[in-house]
C-alpha cells in the first residue's frame, strides 16, 4: 500500500497542480515540490525497511485490473528497484527546485507533466506485472515528448519527435514481445502478464516459454526496446538532441532516470526471464553475450571519443552518459555476481553523477547563455563554490577513487575481465579519454587567464547549491561506503547470476 | 339508461366543460378565451366530484382558477398591453389542425370503445368517505411523501427560474 | 593500539582537509587556516614516530569488509611492516616540513588556505596508499594523491602554463594507471581477492607461490609489468616521465613535497610492495626501465637552465635508480633510496623555492607576466619548453653565497649528498648500495642485462654528480649575473629555513636514528625470481637483501660476518663482498670525476659549455629537446586521439545520424508518398464523398427545420396519429 | 355514468386542446390547450381511479394533484418565457420565433 501511495502520489499531485489558477506560479511550484518530496520520504523509508536479506519482492500489491486478460495492477520491489526508486524520487524534488527560475511559460503545465513524468518512472520500477511494466514505460513517455517540445530549445521540436519516434520504435518492438510471451505462456485462460510467474515458467524444462528459439526471439525483441532507451550504439543519437534541447531538469531526469530504465528493463525481463536467450545461441559458444559484451565496449570507447570532439559542453556530457551506460552493459555482460553488481552500482551512481553535471551546465548556461566550452576561460577564478563543485562532479565522473563513480565502474570491469578480457582491457580505453575530455573541458572552462566577457559572472546561488550539495554528498559517501547501496540487491544479484550460472554450466 | 337529476347534472357538467372548451380554442379574443378557459376548469371540477374526489375538485378550482387562469391573464396584460388583443389564425393551418383533430379524435374513440376492459364498468353510486384526510396520509406520511417532496423543490425552482427568466436584463 | 595511532595518522589530515573544505563552501575561511594543517601534520607525525616503537615484529593486516558480493569480498584494511613505518615516517616528516616551509613561501598568496587544504587532502590521500594491505586501497590512495597532484600543479591556474602542466599529469598517470587497472584485473581473476596479505583467507602473496609452470609464469610477468605500469606513470619512468618536469608550474613547496619526496616515490613504494609477485622476466623490464630512466633524465638535466627543471629531471633520474634496484633484486637498497632521496632532495627543492622566493619580491604575483597573452588557446595539444620563469632561471643568478649564507650550506649539503660523496652524506650509502646490488646480480648471474645497466647506472651516477654541482656553481658561486635582481635577493625568514636545516641534518646518515636498528627491513620472499642455467652459485637472496645496516656502516664485510651463522650465509658474504667493494670504488671515482668536471665548466670556466655544446650539435640537440618525448607525444598520439575523436564525433553525426535520419526521410518521402497517395485518392476520397453526400442532404434537409415550433408539433401529432393508425390497421 | 363517459369527455377536451396547440397564433393560445390537455389527463387518471381500481386506492387522485402541481409550474415558466420572448421579439407569435430555421 505504501508503495501504491508512493507511485500515484505524484499523480494526486498532479490533479492538484491542475486545480489551481494559472496565475500563482508560486503556489504551483510550491505544491509540485510538495507533491515530489512526499514519495521522497516514502523512499528513504522504504530503502530503509527493505529486509536486504531476503530474495522475494517486498510491498507487494497485487490486485486483478482486467480480468478478462489476466492482467493485474501487482507492484513490489526488490533490491534492484528499490535503488533506482530512491534514485528517482530523489531526483523528483531536485529538479523541481533546479526548474524553479528556469521556466518562463507554462509552469503550471510543466509541473502537472513532471508529476505524471514521476507517477510513470516510480510505477515502472515497481512494476511485476508485464502489461503494467509497459503501461508505465509509455507513461514516460509522453510527458517527456511535450516537456522536451514545448519547453526545450531552439531544435526542440526536431529533438522531441525524434526522441519519441526511436523509443516509439523500440517499445513498439517490445510489445510485440511482450504479446508472445503472454501468448505462449500457456493455455487460453491460464495466461499470465505476471513477471514473476514468468520467470518461474521461462526456467521451467519443457515449457514453451523454455524453448530456445522462442527466447532468443523475445530477448532481440525486448532488447531492442531497452536498448534504444539506455541508448546502445547505434540507437543512441536521440541521446545527444534530446540532451542538448530539453531543459536542464528535463535533461537530468533523462539522464538520471530514463536511460536507467532500459538497463534496468535488460536486468529484469531479459537476463531474469531469458537467460537462455543470452545465454546459448549454439551449443558452446558465447555469440550473444559477446554480442552485448561487445556493445558495452563500443558505448564505452566510441561514447568517449566523441565526448572528447564535442564543444557544447552539454553535448559532452550527453556523450559522456553513452560512454558511462557502455560499463553498465558490459558488466551486465559478464553475467558474474561482480560485473551485475558493478552495473546496478554504476546505473545509480551514473544517475547521481549525470544529474549533477546537468545541473551544473545549466547553471553555466543560465548565466552565460550559450553552452560553447571555447567560449569560456578562467572562471575558476570568479566562481570558486561552482569550480569546486564541478571537479567533484567531474572526478566523480571520470572514476575518481573516493567518489562513487570509481567502485561501480571498477567492479563492472573487474567481472567482465573474468569473462571477456581483450574486450575489456580495450575498454579501459575509456577511462583514460574519460579522463581526457572532462581536464580538457575543466581547463578550457575553468583554468587559464579569463574570458574578459565573463568579467561579472554571478557566482553560483543558493537555491542552485541547494540542488547539487545532496547530490554532492551522495557522491562522496557512496564513493567511501558503497555498500549502503551495494547490500540492497547483492542478494538479488546473487540469486540473478545463479540462474545464469546454471545454464553456464550447461554449456 | 335511467334519466335522474344526477345524470342530468352530470350531462349539464360535461357539456359545460366541452361546449367551454371549445370555445377556448375558436373565440379571437384571447381575454374571452380565458373566460371560456375558466368555466371548462369548473366543469372539470364537477366531474371531480361525481368521481366522487371531492378534494381535488377543491384544488382544481383553488389553483386553477385562482392562480393559473391569474397567471394566464396577466401575461395576457403583459405582453398585449390591451385587453382586446386578437388571434389570427390562418386558414391552411386551421384545416390541418382541424383535420389531424379529428383524426386523433376518432382514434382515442375508436380505441375508448374497443376496449373490452373498459366497458360496464358504471357507477353503482355508491358513497366513498372524504378523501381528504387519506390524500393528506398518504402525501405526508406514506410512499408519497418523497415524490411530494420533489414537486415542492420543483414549483421553488419554477418559481425562481420563472422570475429569473423574466426579470428585465441588466445590460452592461 | 597500532589501530589507533594508524586512525589518528590518516584522521588528522583528513580532519583538516574536511574543515578546510566546509569553511570554504560557506565563505568563512579564517586567516590562520595554515596552522590548522600543520598541526594535524605534526600530530601524524608523532603518532608515526609512536608507531615505530609499537611495530610488531609479525605484522598482520587489520581488515574490515568493505564491499560484499555474494561469494566475493572486497576488504579495506591496513598493514604495518617495517617499510610502511618507515614512509610513515618519511611522508609524515617531509610533509610537516613543507607545511612549516609553505606558511613562508606562500605567504600572501590569494588561496593562501585553499593551499593548505589541498596538502592536507595530499598527506590523507599519501598516507592512505602506504598503509592499505590491498591493491584497491593502494589504488584508491593512488588516484588520490594524483588528483591532488593534479590540483596543485594547477595552483596557479590562471597560468596557461599551470593549466596545461596539470592536466598532462593527470592524464599521463592515468595511462599507467590503466595499465595498473588491468594488472589487478587479471590479479583478481585468478585469486578472486585483491588482498595482497593473508588474513582470513590467503592474499596474493601467499595464493602467489602455488603458481609454477611456463604458462602461469608468463601471466604472472605480465600481470606484474602491467602493475609496474601504474609506477611508471605515478614514478614517471620513461616513457611516461614528461608530465614530472612540467609539474614544476605548481608551487615550489608542492615540487618538493609531492614531486620529488613523498608521492612520485610511491611507485618504487609499489614496485617494492608487490616484490612477491615479480618473475625474472618481469624484473628484468623494470630494471631496465629504471636504468634507461636513470640515463635520459641524467642527460636532459644537464642542459637545463630552469633550476626546478634541473632538479626535476634529477628526481627522475634517482626515480629510475630505486626501481633499477627493485629490478634486481636489491629490495632494501632501493627503499634506502628512497628514504634518503626523500629527505635530500626535498631539501632540494626547499632550497630551490628558497632562492625563487628571495628573487621574489620583484615578481609580485607569479601570473603577472601571462596577464597580457589574451590568447586562450586551449589546445588538448599543449605547448612545451615555455619561458622560463626569470626567477628560476639559473642564468640570471650567481653568487648567492653571501646574500642566502643557509640556504647555501644546505643545499650544498643535499647536492654532496646526491651526488655520492662519500661516507658522511647519505646518498652515497644507499646510491653505492644499489650499484652493488646490480653489480652483484651481474656476477651472480653472469648476466649480460646486469653488466649493462651497471654500466649505465654508474655513467648516470657520474653525470648527476656533474649537473648537481653545475646548479651549485652557476647559483651559488661566481660573480651575480643580473645584478638588480642580486639586489633584492635575500635570506628567507626562518619559517622557510629551518626546515632546511633539518632536511640537511636528516641527510647525514650518522644522526639518522632510523638507520641505526639493523636488520630493520626485511625483504619479502621472491618464488619467482630464476637465475639462468649459466649462474654462479646463489647465496639465498634473503640473507643478500637482508642487510641494512651495512649500507649505514658502509663497512660490509665486518658486519656481514656477525650475523652469519649457517654455512651458505657465508657464501653468501663470499658472493657480494667483492661487488660491493668494486661498486664503492667505481662510484667514488665517477662522482669525483663528475664534480671535477662541473668544476672546471662552471666555477673555473676552464672549458667552455658552448664550445662543447656547439661541437656536438646533434647529442646537444637531442638532450635540449629532451629526447623529443613530448613532440612525439603531441604530434603523434595526442593528435592521433583528437583526430580519431574528431572522426567519430563526425561519424556520429553523419552516418550514425545520417542513417537514423535517412531513414526517417526514406519513410516519410518514399513510404508516406505512396500511402499519401492511397490515403489521398481512395480512403481519403471515400471519406470525402461521405462528406459531400451529407453535406448535400444536409442543405435539402435543413429547409424542414424551419424554427417554427408550430411546424413542428403538427409533425409529431401527425405522425403519432399515423404510427398508432398503422398499428391498429395492422 | 360509465367510465366510458367520462374517457369520451377526456378525449374531446384532449383533441381541443391538441387542435388549440396546433393552430392558435398566440403563444397565450397555446399556454391555453396546454391546460385543457393537462385536464384531460387529470380526468383520466381520477376516472380510471374511480372505476378500475378498489374503491379505498385513491392514487389516481393523488396523482392528479401532482399534475396539477406540474401545470402550475409549468405555467409559471412558460409565461416568464413568453414574457422574455416578447421582450427580445416584440412579439408573442410563434412563427414569427424562428431563430433556429435551418
Amino acid at each position: 500500500m505504501l508503495l501504491s501511495l508512493m507511485i500515484f502520489v505524484p499523480l494526486l499531485g498532479m490533479v492538484v497542480v491542475l486545480l489551481l489558477p494559472r496565475e500563482s506560479e508560486e503556489l504551483i511550484k510550491r505544491v509540485t515540490l510538495l507533491f515530489t518530496f512526499i514519495p521522497l520520504i516514502l523512499a528513504v523509508y522504504l530503502f530503509i525497511a527493505y529486509d536486504r536479506s531476503s530474495i522475494s519482492s517486498q510491498y507487494m500489491v497485487n490486485i486483478s485490473w482486467i480480468e478478462k486478460f489476466n492482467i493485474n495492477y501487482h507492484v513490489g520491489i526488490d533490491g534492484l528497484s528499490v535503488t533506482l526508486i530512491l534514485l528517482t524520487a530523489l531526483l523528483g524534488p531536485i529538479c523541481v527546485i533546479a526548474s524553479w527560475r528556469n521556466i518562463e511559460k507554462g509552469i503550471k503545465a510543466y509541473m502537472a507533466l513532471f508529476l505524471m513524468l514521476e507517477t510513470g518512472m516510480l510505477g515502472f520500477f515497481a512494476a511485476l506485472d508485464l502489461f503494467l511494466f509497459y503501461v508505465f514505460f509509455e507513461l514516460t513517455l509522453l510527458p517527456m515528448y511535450f516537456l522536451i517540445g514545448v519547453w526545450g530549445g531552439p531544435r526542440r521540436e526536431y529533438a522531441a519527435i525524434k526522441f519519441f519516434l526511436y523509443t516509439l520504435f523500440g517499445s513498439v518492438l517490445m510489445l510485440v514481445a511482450m504479446i508472445a510471451v503472454y501468448l505462449t505462456s500457456g493455455d487460453p485462460g491460464s495466461r499470465t502478464f505476471d513477471i514473476p510467474t514468468l520467470i518461474t515458467l521461462a526456467s521451467t524444462e519443457g515449457h514453451a516459454l523454455n524453448d530456445l528459439n522462442f527466447q532468443i526471439w523475445v530477448f532481440l525483441g525486448f532488447f531492442i526496446g531497452f536498448a534504444v532507451k539506455v541508448p546502445i550504439f547505434p540507437f543512441h543519437t536521440w541521446l545527444p538532441d534530446a540532451h542538448v534541447e530539453a531543459p536542464t531538469a528535463i535533461s537530468v531526469i533523462l539522464a538520471g532516470v530514463l536511460l536507467k530504465m532500459g538497463t534496468y528493463g535488460l536486468v529484469r525481463i531479459n537476463m531474469a526471464m531469458f537467460p537462455l536467450g543470452l545465454d546459448r545461441f549454439t551449443n558452446g559458444s558465447d555469440f550473444w553475450g559477446y554480442s552485448l559484451a561487445l556493445l558495452g565496449f563500443i558505448n564505452i570507447v566510441y561514447g568517449s571519443f566523441c565526448a572528447l570532439a564535442q564543444t557544447d559542453f552539454k553535448k559532452l556530457v550527453a556523450y559522456s552518459s553513452i560512454g558511462h551506460m557502455g560499463f553498465v552493459i558490459l558488466g551486465l555482460a559478464a553475467r558474474n555476481d561482480t560485473g551485475v553488481s558493478g552495473a546496478i552500482l554504476q546505473m545509480f551512481n551514473h544517475g547521481v553523477i549525470s544529474a549533477m553535471l546537468f545541473l551544473l551546465v545549466g547553471v553555466l548556461y543560465d548565466r552565460a547563455h550559450h553552452r560553447e566550452i571555447n567560449g569560456f576561460g578562467g572562471l575558476g577564478n570568479k566562481m570558486p563554490i561552482y569550480t569546486g563543485i564541478t571537479t567533484l562532479a567531474f572526478m566523480a565522473s571520470l572514476g575518481l577513487p573516493g567518489l562513487s563513480g570509481f567502485v561501480g565502474e571498477a567492479l563492472a570491469l573487474l567481472g567482465a575481465y573474468a569473462k571477456y578480457k581483450t574486450l575489456t582491457i580495450l575498454s579501459t580505453i575509456g577511462i583514460v579519454i574519460g579522463a581526457a575530455y572532462f581536464l580538457w573541458t575543466l581547463q578550457r572552462v575553468f583554468l587559464g587567464a579569463l574570458n574578459p566577457d565573463y568579467e561579472d559572472i554571478p557566482e553560483i546561488n543558493g537555491r542552485e547549491i541547494l540542488t547539487l550539495v545532496p547530490l554532492g554528498i551522495l557522491t562522496i559517501v557512496l564513493g567511501v561506503f558503497p555498500h549502503i547501496v551495494i547490500d540492497m540487491f547483492s542478494v538479488s544479484v546473487t540469486e540473478l547470476t545463479k540462474v545464469m550460472g546454471t545454464f553456464e554450466a550447461n554449456l | 339508461m335511467e334519466i335522474t337529476l344526477k345524470t342530468l347534472i352530470f350531462y349539464g357538467f360535461a357539456l359545460m366543460t366541452i361546449g367551454s372548451a371549445l370555445a377556448v380554442v375558436t373565440v379571437r379574443n384571447i381575454v374571452h378565451a380565458a373566460f371560456a378557459l375558466m368555466v371548462t376548469l369548473f366543469g372539470v371540477a364537477g366531474l371531480y366530484v361525481f368521481l366522487q374526489a371531492d378534494f381535488l375538485a377543491a384544488t382544481q378550482v383553488i389553483v386553477y382558477v385562482g392562480g393559473i387562469l391569474v397567471l394566464i391573464l396577466f401575461g395576457v396584460m403583459m405582453t398585449s398591453g390591451r385587453l382586446q388583443m386578437r388571434i389570427h389564425i390562418e386558414r391552411g393551418q386551421l384545416l390541418l389542425g382541424g383535420g389531424i383533430t379529428i383524426a386523433l379524435l376518432m382514434l382515442l374513440l375508436t380505441v375508448i370503445a374497443n376496449t373490452p376492459r373498459w366497458k360496464n364498468l358504471s357507477d353503482d353510486g355508491t358513497e366513498f368517505a372524504p378523501t381528504t384526510s387519506r390524500i393528506g396520509e398518504l402525501i405526508l406520511n406514506e410512499h408519497f411523501l418523497l415524490p411530494f417532496e420533489i414537486a415542492s423543490v420543483l414549483l421553488l425552482v419554477a418559481l425562481i427560474g420563472a422570475a429569473l427568466i423574466s426579470r428585465k436584463e441588466v445590460r452592461d | 593500539m597500532v589501530v589507533l595511532l594508524i586512525s589518528i595518522i590518516l584522521l588528522a589530515p583528513l580532519t583538516a582537509f574536511a574543515i578546510h573544505a566546509l569553511l570554504g563552501l560557506a565563505k568563512q575561511g579564517f586567516p590562520r587556516q595554515d596552522i590548522l594543517s600543520t598541526f594535524a601534520m605534526l600530530v601524524a607525525f608523532i603518532c608515526s614516530i609512536l608507531l615505530f616503537w609499537q611495530i610488531a615484529p609479525d605484522p598482520k593486516p587489520h581488515t574490515i569488509d568493505w564491499i560484499s558480493l555474494g561469494s566475493i569480498t572486497f576488504s579495506m584494511g591496513f598493514y604495518l611492516d617495517s617499510v610502511t613505518v618507515i614512509m610513515l615516517i618519511v611522508v609524515t616528516l617531509v610533509s610537516s616540513l613543507v607545511h612549516i616551509f609553505s606558511i613562508g613561501y606562500m605567504h600572501g598568496d590569494p588561496r593562501y588556505p585553499r593551499f593548505f587544504a589541498f596538502l592536507s587532502l595530499f598527506s590523507f590521500s599519501m598516507l592512505f596508499l602506504v598503509v592499505s594491505d590491498n591493491l584497491l586501497g593502494i589504488y584508491i590512495g593512488w588516484e588520490l594523491v594524483g588528483l591532488c597532484s593534479y590540483l596543485l600543479i594547477g595552483f596557479w591556474f590562471e597560468k596557461d602554463s599551470a593549466a596545461d602542466a596539470c592536466k598532462k599529469a593527470f592524464l599521463t598517470t592515468r595511462v599507467g594507471d590503466v595499465g595498473m587497472f588491468v594488472g589487478m584485473m587479471m590479479l583478481f581473476t585468478r585469486f578472486k581477492t585483491l588482498s595482497l596479505y593473508d588474513g582470513a583467507d590467503a592474499g596474493i602473496f601467499t595464493l602467489v607461490e602455488g603458481l609454477s609452470g611456463t604458462g602461469d609464469m608468463i601471466w604472472l610477468s605480465i600481470a606484474g609489468v602491467l602493475i609496474f605500469c601504474g609506477a611508471v606513470g605515478k614514478s614517471a619512468q620513461v616513457p611516461l616521465h614528461t608530465w614530472l618536469p612540467d609539474a614544476m608550474e605548481g608551487p615550489t613547496p608542492v615540487s618538493a613535497l609531492i614531486h620529488a619526496a613523498t608521492m612520485v616515490a610511491a611507485g618504487v613504494y609499489l614496485t617494492a610492495r608487490m616484490f612477491p609477485i615479480l618473475t625474472t622476466s618481469s624484473s628484468l623490464v623494470i630494471a631496465y626501465v629504471g636504468g634507461i630512466t636513470a640515463i635520459v633524465a641524467a642527460t636532459i638535466a644537464i642542459v637545463r637552465f630552469d633550476i626546478k627543471r634541473v632538479l626535476a629531471y634529477s628526481t627522475v633520474s634517482q626515480l629510475g635508480f630505486m626501481m633499477l634496484a627493485i629490478g634486481v633484486g636489491s629490495y632494501v637498497a632501493g627503499l634506502f633510496h628512497l628514504t634518503t632521496h626523500a629527505f635530500f632532495k626535498a631539501l632540494l627543492f626547499l632550497g630551490s623555492g628558497s632562492v625563487i622566493h628571495a628573487f621574489h619580491a620583484m615578481h609580485s604575483h607569479h601570473d603577472e607576466e601571462h596577464s597580457d597573452d589574451g590568447e586562450h588557446d586551449h589546445g588538448l595539444i599543449h605547448e612545451h619548453g615555455s619561458e622560463i620563469p626569470p626567477d628560476q632561471d639559473m642564468r640570471n643568478m650567481g653568487g648567492l653565497r653571501r646574500k642566502m649564507p643557509l640556504t647555501f650550506i644546505t643545499m650544498l649539503i643535499a647536492t654532496l649528498s646526491i651526488s655520492g660523496v662519500p661516507f658522511i652524506f647519505s646518498g652515497f650509502w644507499s646510491k653505492d648500495k644499489i650499484l652493488g646490488g646490480v653489480l652483484e646480480r651481474a656476477m651472480e648471474w653472469n648476466s649480460i642485462h646486469h653488466y649493462i645497466l651497471f654500466v649505465v647506472a654508474l655513467i648516470a651516477a657520474g653525470i648527476t654528480a656533474f649537473y648537481m654541482f653545475r646548479l651549485i656553481f652557476m647559483t651559488f658561486f661566481g660573480v651575480p649575473q643580473n645584478q638588480e635582481m642580486h639586489e633584492m635577493a635575500h635570506e628567507s625568514p626562518w619559517v622557510m629555513t629551518v626546515p632546511l636545516l633539518v632536511l640537511a641534518f636528516l641527510s647525514i646518515p650518522v644522526v639518522n636514528p632510523l638507520w641505526f636498528n639493523k636488520d630493520y627491513v626485511k625483504p619479502p620472499e621472491q618464488h619467482h625470481i630464476h637465475a639462468p642455467e649459466h649462474a654462479q652459485v646463489l647465496p639465498d637472496s634473503k640473507t643478500r637483501n637482508s642487510d641494512f645496516s651495512f649500507a649505514f656502516l658502509g663497512v660490509s664485510d665486518a658486519h656481514a660476518a656477525e650475523g652469519e651463522e649457517d654455512g651458505h650465509a657465508a657464501d653468501a658474504h663470499h658472493a657480494h663482498s667483492p661487488a660491493h667493494s668494486i661498486a664503492m670504488i667505481l662510484s667514488i671515482i665517477v662522482a669525483g670525476v663528475g664534480i671535477l668536471l662541473s668544476w672546471l665548466f662552471y666555477h673555473k670556466r676552464r672549458f667552455s659549455a658552448e664550445a662543447v655544446s656547439t661541437a656536438f650539435r646533434p647529442v646537444y640537440n637531442l638532450f635540449w629537446n629532451k629526447y623529443y618525448f613530448d613532440e612525439f607525444y603531441d604530434g603523434v598520439l595526442v593528435a592521433l586521439t583528437v583526430w580519431k575523436s574528431r572522426l567519430f564525433a563526425q561519424f556520429d553525426g553523419s552516418i550514425v545520424d545520417g542513417i537514423v535520419n535517412g531513414v526517417g526521410t526514406v519513410t516519410r518521402d518514399v513510404f508516406a508518398a505512396f500511402t499519401g497517395f492511397f490515403d489521398n485518392s481512395v480512403v481519403d476520397g471515400l471519406v470525402n464523398r461521405i462528406a459531400e453526400i451529407t453535406w448535400a442532404a444536409g442543405g435539402r434537409i435543413r429547409r424542414l427545420q424551419t424554427g417554427a415550433i408550430q411546424t413542428y408539433l403538427f409533425v409529431v401529432v401527425g405522425g403519432i396519429v399515423l404510427i398508432i393508425l398503422i398499428f391498429r390497421v395492422l | 355514468m360509465t367510465l366510458q363517459h367520462y374517457l369520451v369527455i377526456s378525449a374531446i377536451l384532449f383533441s381541443l386542446g391538441i387542435f388549440a396547440v396546433l393552430t392558435r397564433r398566440n403563444a397565450i393560445s397555446i399556454l391555453m390547450g396546454i391546460e385543457l390537455i393537462l385536464n384531460s389527463c387529470n380526468l383520466n387518471f381520477v376516472a380510471f381511479s374511480r372505476f378500475v381500481t378498489p374503491p379505498e386506492n385513491i392514487d389516481g387522485q393523488i396523482i392528479a394533484i401532482f399534475g396539477i402541481v406540474l401545470a402550475a409550474a409549468e405555467a409559471a415558466v412558460f409565461l416568464a418565457i413568453i414574457l422574455a420572448i416578447y421582450r427580445e421579439f416584440g412579439s408573442i407569435r410563434p412563427d414569427e420565433v424562428d431563430t433556429l430555421k435551418g
